[in-house]
């Protein structure tokens, strides 16, 4: 009995502090490493992603959000290349000894990184791979954040058909973990949604010449051509389809990158009336807490990097991740087995919409914002959606 | 005898490294070793026969997905190793048939073709390897690091003393060499010029598919970017740098171009690395022209 | 008895009948000069015995049996060696081991042979060879040395040592002679009589008319890929065809002589 | 259909034209391949891409070509004559100066992929059910005159017999008082301005990155080998055929292998002509 009433007495002392609402940091600092393509063809995105991170750790330490813990952000360079992000790791894990790990933006790269975290036991959250159930899976130490393939192509499929009328559809996606995945279930959808799939391409993903593939959809007069590229290729793939003078009404699964595509082609986005999913957009639909995180990373990058940014769903899935992050600390402190229990049943409202993960770790997109964007003439956004 | 001492020497703090090094410096160590076995199967093939191939990833990429997706289906990871090696093997036989035939750089070339060839296949190959998305959770089982670099260490040395056996002291290594140096010299000593070229391709890719094996084994996962033709230029790199007769000099310079970019890595995080990589390569090639392995072979002399 | 026997063997590049109709035949022991002006087709005939190039026509029999089908390596095998106008060595190895890659014919040519090749080179069975070899062409004392750092004439020995080294039984010497010193080249005739005296019979390709008829019992003459002689050097020495063959003025003889005829 | 599938073929061939015969005619008159020439064929886009705004389009390409002449005097100086004998040191050379040329780029133009505008893009005319734009059939234009007026320079040219004659022989032809090193640098300066040529031209119809023209000198590879080697019209022909079966192949077969499509041609090729479609001289005799 007595033991007993002694393990209690412990309990409520250590509960203590955090009932106090000590100082942030009075229980020492999290480290905490976050991977992101730093060098490589996607460094563009890695780069403001770092400084949403940054901001979001800053919020965390000064409004003590981590239940008394201060976040110490530690950054890898993963490239979104798999042998770089498995080295980058370990050596996080190993020399910088961060406790939890966040990232990668490639789920090829998440594939590994996911790899490392279960066997070296430190949990990771996985901010930007949509992918299907890579934390799934990769073992009980993985969660993911951002919306899986399958929800996002299941909320497109079903706004299509409300939006565009169409019988046949043309699917056109590269050969990426990005584009086979929106394949398979797009396919899938339309079949079941009794539309005729009447061209469907798979495009080497270093070909960045598109017209012999444009070339063919006049061909075989689809309605409606959905089409899923990386952001570079999309551009590359709006501008010949384009060229060629087709009026086929397009959808892009892909959100786009920030000023390079708006600048490069939005006057040829505009004149096909280029209609694309995002999971953020800026523009004044927004919601105020989204208006107040825009602001702030925006006049940022300009301090920091001198170049003018549109803030994109990127930066915020890493900027919800930190908070993410902070908020299972709060709940389950930063050891693994508390913090991992803490994910797990996390209920938060953060810039991107509501989260919660479901029994694969992965996180339920119900909550989470999802629009349809139209490239006006003028090569400005409206959101339809 | 004294080299010899040396050269214990050397390998007691080799073993010894782990002690000292965090788990970050023996992975990067470990992936070195499985690295330099790749380049032993072109200091084996190159170094010996003179033959050229730029399609050695391809054979990494079929050892390490073999592993890979049958480990997932239940085979024991060593059956499961053996028949990557032999797949291998037998690709490199068949493309042995034709390359054994063709000179310099249309063999270069041409197994470059076969490279690219594989990586396709890996990418495309949706529902064995799952493409892109990669082979995730090889059920290998976590052996810790040190077990696994005093295997890789204890591997690489025994097959660079068979590889210095052959090349010194074996009447093999004279034959390999006769048809590096002069093939129709070779045919008139009564040597199968054609069968030599066959069994050092058949041979050097089922290195590179151990090669692959071992990484699968080891990192248990797999994307077939990891294969693509730039890597086969990176091996290939290894084994020039190193001296492409000396299987030591590419042990050693796989070591060297894959811990020294890495521990560049505090010079910042872009370009600089690379850059440095790239000129390394260049002055060893203007300074040493028989690479690290000369350099080595000058001293012992 | 003869160990090698060519019957109407021709050979074409292209337009340009580079062998027609040569016959000969060669006894064991026996050392047969095969002689005529450059471009006469000689290496020709010398690869198409060695299988480098495959004939067109007629048959070559060595020891009995047509050997017409096989590939060079297989022709080394059956025990036919040779060396080369332009000396081919591996000029990075030692002499020891140029020589016992000679060996390879020996090896492969019985199923025993691929357990040989992994041993050492320095078993008691190659050394046995390869020393044998050097010191019956007198390169002993350089057995460890860089074939590089050879003056030129003795590289010519190593070559023969390592055609020798498997105990041939056809050996064809392709113009071995060439850029030796005086010493070398007695050197060479002594060798190539005791190569002959124990049993191998050998075809000298060669310029150097006094040597061949040193050594050679009978000489073969060719002059554009045609057969024109074949008998004692002696004989050869006042054979008209020969003559015109040789001193290229045929054109002037001919003329002269039908004028002289009438 | 036919039309597009036949222009489109027509602009890749252009395309790996330009840089095939570059690397030709560096292999016949140096025995030597140039990995490097992709990245060649990057810095050829990028420098017309930031000249574009001073110089106009053509003044554009003129800059591309002029800067890349230079960079074909380095590389001889840094890839290619301190490896004269052994070629597979000179192979590696070219491989570390295209790490090292595309790092520089990294650092000088960013990694972002950036788009090259020029007027003719907009612009574009109908053919058929599909509209081309101007840019594309400039690209197969000018393509086609700057190789014919290589292959003038080769034929009727006193230095194009120079370096035929090194490509031939090349101890006879210094023996005949050619300067073997300074028509090697020539060669090299011609093959670069080929790829600059390449970049500028096909940089308007794609986009330009620093991480570009890996896929165009792999392409140029299977030209070469299909061309043979060290042969400036096969060469052209093996590039015409490249481009053509990637672009039919990419509509009736599937364009995610199309890579392997070429390649796979390039082994069956090697497979059956061990030296290419049209063989070089035997340069082994016994």
């Amino acid at each position: 009995m007595k033991s007993h009433l002694a393990a209690i007495a412990g309990a409520l002392l250590l509960a203590a502090p955090s009932i106090a609402f000590a100082q942030a940091g009075s229980k020492g600092s999290v480290k905490v490493g976050v991977l992101l393509p730093l060098t490589g063809n996607t460094a563009w995105a890695g780069k403001t992603n770092r400084i949403a991170a940054a901001i979001a750790a800053e919020e965390v330490n000064a409004q003590d959000l981590a239940g008394g813990y201060k976040i110490e952000l530690v950054v890898g360079d993963s490239q979104c290349e798999p042998r770089a992000a498995h080295d980058q790791a370990e050596r996080l894990i190993s020399q910088e000894k961060v406790q939890l790990l966040i990232g990668e933006w490639c789920s090829s790269a998440s594939v590994a990184v996911a790899q490392v975290a279960n066997d070296e036991k430190v949990p990771l959250l996985i901010n930007i791979s949509t992918a299907d159930q890579i934390a799934g899976d990769s073992g009980p130490y993985a969660f993911q954040s951002s919306m899986q393939n399958r929800y996002s192509q299941e909320r497109e499929a079903a706004l299509l058909q409300k939006d565009f009328k169409f019988e046949s559809v043309a699917i056109i996606v590269e050969n990426n973990d990005f584009g086979l995945t929106f394949r398979k279930n797009m396919v899938a959808l339309m079949q079941k949604a009794g539309k005729k799939v009447v061209l469907d391409v798979t495009q080497d993903r270093n070909d960045t010449n598109w017209y012999a593939t444009i070339t063919r959809i006049p061909a075989s007069k689809p309605d409606l051509v959905i089409v899923s590229i990386s952001a570079v290729q999309a551009a590359n793939f709006v501008k010949q389809y384009a060229e060629a003078g087709i009026t086929t009404p397009l959808f892009s699964d892909y959100p786009p990158p920030p000023r390079i595509f708006e600048r490069q082609v939005g006057a040829q986005a505009g004149k096909i009336g280029l209609v694309r999913a995002a999971f953020f957009v800026k523009s004044d639909t927004n919601t105020p807490a989204q208006k107040e995180f825009v602001a702030k990373l925006e006049g940022r990058v300009q301090k920091e990097l001198n170049e003018a940014h549109d803030v994109t769903y990127w930066d915020v899935a890493t900027y919800d991740a930190v908070r993410l992050v902070a908020d299972a600390i709060k709940r389950g402190g930063p050891q693994a087995a508390g913090y991992l229990k803490a994910m797990a049943v996390t209920k938060i409202d953060l810039v991107l919409g509501h989260y919660e993960f479901d029994e694969q770790r992965g996180s339920r997109p119900e909550g989470l914002n999802f629009v349809f964007i139209r490239t006006k003439p003028d090569g400005s956004i409206e959101v339809v959606e | 005898m004294s080299s010899r001492i040396l050269l214990i020497a050397a390998f007691a703090v080799l073993a010894a490294l782990p002690l000292i090094f965090g788990t970050f410096w023996i992975n990067m160590v470990i992936n070195a070793l499985i690295f330099s076995l790749a380049v032993f199967s072109i200091n084996l093939l190159t170094g010996f026969t003179g033959l050229l191939s730029f399609g050695q990833a391809g054979f990494v990429g079929i050892g390490a997905y073999t592993l890979g997706v049958l480990t997932k289906q239940g085979t024991p990871p060593l059956f499961a190793g053996l028949y990557g090696v032999l797949l291998a093997m037998l690709c490199g036989f068949l493309l042995g048939l034709p390359a054994a035939r063709l000179k310099g750089h249309y063999l270069a070339i041409g197994t470059l073709g076969f490279g690219i060839l594989i990586y396709q296949l890996l990418t495309n190959s949706v529902d064995i390897t799952r493409g892109p998305m990669g082979l995730i959770g090889i059920p290998t089982g976590v052996i810790d690091k040190q077990t696994w670099y005093l295997v890789m260490l204890a591997v690489c040395l025994t097959l660079l003393a068979a590889l210095a056996y052959i090349d010194r002291y074996s009447a093999l290594g004279v034959i390999l060499k006769m048809v590096r140096h002069d093939e129709i010299a070779a045919q008139a000593s009564g040597i199968n010029v054609f069968a030599v070229k066959l069994i050092a391709f058949t041979v050097s890719a089922g290195f590179a598919g151990l090669s692959g094996a071992l990484f699968a084994a080891y990192a248990r996962f797999l994307t077939p970017d990891l294969f693509n033709e730039q890597e086969s230029f990176r091996y290939m790199m290894m084994a020039v740098v190193g001296g492409i007769g000396s299987p030591l000099g590419g042990f050693v310079a796989s070591l060297v171009l894959t811990i020294i970019p890495e521990g560049l890595r505090a010079l910042g995080e872009d370009n600089y690395r690379l850059l440095v990589y790239g000129t390394m390569v260049l002055f060893v090639l203007w300074f040493l022209p028989a690479g690290i392995g000369g350099l080595i072979e000058r001293q012992r002399r | 008895m003869s160990v090698l026997e060519l019957s109407g063997v021709s050979k074409r590049f292209g337009g340009l009948q580079a062998l027609s109709g040569i016959s000969l035949s060669i006894a064991p022991s026996e050392v047969l000069g095969l002689i005529g002006p450059n471009g006469a087709g000689k290496s020709t005939l010398v690869s198409c015995i060695t299988g480098v190039l495959r004939i067109d026509g007629g048959v070559i029999r060595f020891e009995h049996r047509d050997i017409q089908r096989l590939s060079p390596h297989q022709r080394a095998r059956r025990g036919i060696a040779r060396t080369f106008q332009k000396v081919r060595l591996a000029d990075q190895l030692t002499v020891y081991e140029n020589v016992a890659a000679g060996l390879a014919s020996r090896w492969f040519s019985r199923a025993s042979g691929w357990s040989s090749v992994f041993r050492p080179l320095s078993a008691k069975s190659v050394g046995q060879a390869v020393n044998r070899a050097l010191e019956q062409v007198g390169l002993g004392d350089v057995s460890g040395t860089v074939v590089k750092s050879l003056p030129f004439g003795r590289r010519h020995f190593v070559e023969i040592a390592r055609a020798m080294v498997s105990e041939p039984r056809l050996l064809l010497l392709d113009e071995p002679a060439t850029g030796l010193t005086e010493t070398e080249r007695e050197r060479l005739a002594m060798l190539v009589k005791e190569i002959g005296a124990s049993g191998c019979a050998v075809i000298l390709v060669e310029h150097d008319l006094e040597l061949v008829g040193y050594l050679c019992q009978r000489v073969t003459v060719i002059n554009q890929g045609r057969h024109i002689f074949t008998g004692t050097p002696a004989a050869a020495q006042s054979d008209r065809e020969v003559i015109r063959a040789y001193l290229g003025m045929n054109q002037l003889i001919s003329e002269g002589a039908d004028d002289a005829r009438g | 259909m036919f039309g597009q599938i036949l222009i489109n073929g027509l602009v890749l061939s252009g395309g790996y034209a330009l840089v095939a015969v570059g690397l030709t005619l560096t292999f016949g008159v140096m025995r030597m391949v140039n990995f490097a020439e992709g990245q060649s064929v990057m810095i050829g886009a990028f420098i017309a891409y930031t000249t574009v705004p001073y110089f106009g389009y053509v003044g554009a390409i003129a800059a591309a070509m002029a800067v890349n002449a230079v960079l074909g005097v380095i590389l001889e100086r840094t890839a290619f004559r301190p490896f004269r004998g052994v070629e597979l040191n000179g192979l590696i050379a070219s491989m570390g100066m295209s790490i090292v040329l595309v790092n520089v780029a990294e650092l000088v133009w960013g990694t972002t992929p950036r788009p090259f505008e020029t007027i003719y893009n907009e612009t574009s005319v109908n053919f058929g059910t599909v509209g081309i734009s101007v840019q594309r059939l400039i690209c197969v234009a000018a393509s086609a005159a700057i190789l014919l007026g290589l292959w003038w320079l080769v034929q009727y040219t006193s230095l194009g017999r120079k370096f035929r004659a090194v490509s031939e022989d090349h101890e006879t032809a210094s023996a005949m008082g050619i300067d073997v090193n300074q028509v090697s640098r020539l060669a090299l300066v011609i093959g670069s301005m080929m790829a600059a040529s390449a970049g500028a031209l096909s940089g308007p119809v794609n986009m330009i990155a620093p991480d570009m023209g890996r896929t165009e000198m792999l392409n140029a590879f299977a030209a070469i080998i299909l061309g043979g080697f060290g042969n400036v019209n096969g060469t052209i022909l093996g590039a015409l055929l490249i481009g053509m079966i990637q672009s039919i192949g990419a509509v009736y077969i599937s364009n995610a292998y199309s890579s392997s499509i070429s390649f796979g041609l390039l082994v069956l090729t090697l497979v059956f002509f061990p030296r290419g479609l049209v063989p070089e001289r035997v340069d082994e005799n016994v």
